[in-house]
């Protein structure tokens, strides 16, 4: 199982039947693909869409059903559609219960960074800021270090935030760390053949180690 | 009945040089393509446009930009055109950004007479820079103003020949919050027809908001 | 012709062909029926419709299609049906360009008091504070004196406002007067049989009066 | 898929005595009118109830001002009703009247997580009392806070078994905002049909927000 996989097998398990749930693009995405037995989850589109389906053969394909990469997509039956100020009104009114969003930097406040570096990139924030300020659950799914293999996982983020102390859970290829109200962080479980001690070191803040630590309950 | 269905060449004839123009859709999704590219055919100077984004190549946004068409953008994604990244690394004042539910609250608080909006998102980022922050029940909320445009430019299915317009799927994107907010609105249809024919029930965008209506490709 | 068609007749005058008008109840409703020929308005009822139609007959009368007294009523090819938030956002956006109302009082500065009479009756503004706010010119359509004969027409409305200096023409059984922009009312028309020293003596607030003073043009 | 249809008795049992409760329409067109008789029947008390009006006779909200099931009332028109005006000569504080446009956007704000909006509305009026005023470009405006509620009560035509809503004509007044605005939301319906059978391009409310739904009379 590569680390990508691992990630979004341990994402769809926080999936509740009946969650309305936004994915980023990238690994949150794949998460869908592993959704437990007897768990049925609605995909909102931040474009505009509720019940979101998979990307649309050739021939069905048009521009006016896209989804948040503009690339051609379906809807499920029970979906339903609406215009950028309803589907944020969805967003930022708490009426979407989670979002997984990959990450820059997140840090022991629950703070995220994922939408610019100054001076080298800043694509805009998309709809990233209100996502993450109003969504019920912001769950980080990401690498546990970035390329050159520094952590992501700070005390606190150096990159401009896209919002403050609203990640509760960062799900890595590592680790599964949560994120205590008022700040601090708490290793929950450990990855296939992946220790403590790797994932504190692979960190650049603080573990708290939870007293019911376990692995990953990702394979089946 | 006045008449409002016109030629793209017509409808855009009415845009000036300098006008502030926004442009419906999402990268490729309801954008409507036709009348944005006039605006680079009759050569059209510094304009200021607001949109999701300034698109992806293919996209007419994306072309409008590297034509050299638009002096100032205003937007919440421009990840995937260099074009306006380099346009805000030597002049970081004519790109702005918002976060994307935030854009879409200002153009409809412009169209719907309201002075602003009370929104959380980017409390504590440096979207906060320059804005009043107002607390409310000891949560904090940035003050974000009305934003009006000159014209607007959208994409629709169908329209009436009174500018009634059906918009399928999620072309409505901006463009419904985009027709109340400017003084000349003019919607690209795939298809129009006479009124009555459009159940009152089902449409998208009242008629009285639009001033010409296009048929495109 | 009773006062009630005097006003009701000259209203009708002030719409041109293609606007957006949203009348009150009573004598302002009864100005759509003497619309000149071959000007066509379209009715906006701030419940959420445009294209208002004539009132429905009682077969077809459902609690689905009524106007803003709730009765039942139908819509007219070309009309579309929105909700409350889209109604006030056309109103308040400058989307409808005439409001005609009745008044309790009106002055010299353009403000009106027509929504409550403290300690007597307090019905609620309804949707008139916005659409005296909102809409592109105020008419005021009403008899010109109360029931007592006192004026309605003041210097200084004494009851509470609706709107502040948002009225711009005064249509009565008894003179069409404008408001100038920063205040004063100018008497530019009499009704039939009707002079001017009558209108000044029934009016609480000095009037100019046009150079160009003329007959209401509504006999036809 | 969890059910959502339940008899008005069961939806209404878990309103609690002291709830803030909204209820769509506007005077008898688009109410909610057997899930609000079964607040009566239930005898639910000291209800805070948010509504366009407080009706006329034959109207729901009318007979449960009557019945005494109502301690304070936020509207923008009470004048059909004697018993709300009574109310508010003995209690000024039990009724919180504000302008119609401004309560639609009160309660969307509420439903779409913002603080408040900036209106011109009520400007210089004794609605402007103990609000914050805030200039704009040298224009006032009021700031009016979001208005969130227990539980929402809406009228629809047809449900399918998800919860998504069609609303025909002029029903759909408050009911929109509304629907996202309550922790708790019942929509009564005409008609409810399975999954799948409406045209997503034609709900008017996304079955996401609707806890409950009752088959009307």
């Amino acid at each position: 199982m590569n680390s990508r996989e691992i990630i979004a097998r341990r994402v769809a398990l926080e999936f509740q039947d009946g969650d309305v749930v936004n994915l980023g693009i990238g690994i949150p995405t794949l998460a869908a693909n592993y959704l437990p037995e007897g768990v049925q989850i609605t995909l909102q589109s931040e474009n505009g869409m509720l019940g979101m389906g998979p990307a649309a053969e050739p021939e069905q394909a048009t521009n006016d059903l896209t989804d948040a990469g503009g690339n051609p997509v379906t809807i499920l039956p029970g979906g339903c559609f609406f215009d950028s100020s309803v589907s944020f009104g969805l967003i930022r009114g708490g009426h979407v219960d989670k979002t997984v969003l990959g990450a820059l930097e997140v840090d022991a406040n629950g703070n995220l960074a994922n939408w610019m570096i100054p001076g080298k990139r800043v694509p805009g924030m998309g709809g990233a800021m209100d996502l993450v300020t109003g969504a019920r659950k912001v769950i980080v799914a990401m690498e546990h270090v970035n390329r050159n293999g520094s952590p992501k996982i700070l005390q606190d983020c150096k990159l401009p935030l896209t919002a403050k102390n609203r990640v509760s859970l960062i799900v890595t290829n590592l680790a599964v760390i949560s994120v205590k109200k008022g700040g601090g962080l708490v290793l929950e479980e450990l990855a296939p053949e992946v220790s403590a001690e790797e994932v504190i070191e692979q960190t650049g803040a603080p573990l708290e180690i939870s007293p019911n630590l376990k692995p990953m309950p990702i394979l089946d | 009945m006045k008449n409002k269905v016109f030629s793209a060449q017509e409808a855009v004839a009415r845009v000036k040089d300098g006008d502030h123009v926004m442009v419906g859709g999402f990268l490729q999704g309801g954008t409507p393509d036709v009348i944005v590219r006039e605006l680079i055919r009759q050569g059209k100077k510094n304009l200021t446009v607001t949109s999701n984004d300034t698109g992806r190549e293919g996209c007419a946004v994306y072309d409008l930009v590297f034509a050299g068409n638009v002096d100032r953008i205003i937007a919440d994604y421009i990840g995937l055109n260099p074009r306006t990244g380099q346009m805000m690394i030597e002049n970081p004042d004519s790109v702005q950004l918002f976060p994307q539910g935030t854009l879409a609250e200002k153009i409809r608080a412009g169209g719907f007479g309201l002075g602003g909006i009370l929104t959380p998102t980017g409390v504590g980022t440096i979207v906060e820079q320059g804005k009043e922050k107002i607390t409310i029940d000891g949560k904090e909320y940035l003050l974000e103003l009305a934003l009006r445009a000159d014209v607007a430019m959208i994409r629709a299915h169908t329209a009436d020949e009174a500018g009634n317009l059906i918009i399928r799927g999620t072309a409505r994107n901006f463009n419904v919050v985009m027709a109340f907010a400017a003084d000349y609105v003019i919607a690209e249809v795939d298809e129009i027809v006479p009124v009555g024919e459009l159940d009152p029930d089902q449409i998208t965008i009242p008629g009285t908001l639009i001033d010409a209506i296009v048929k495109g490709g």
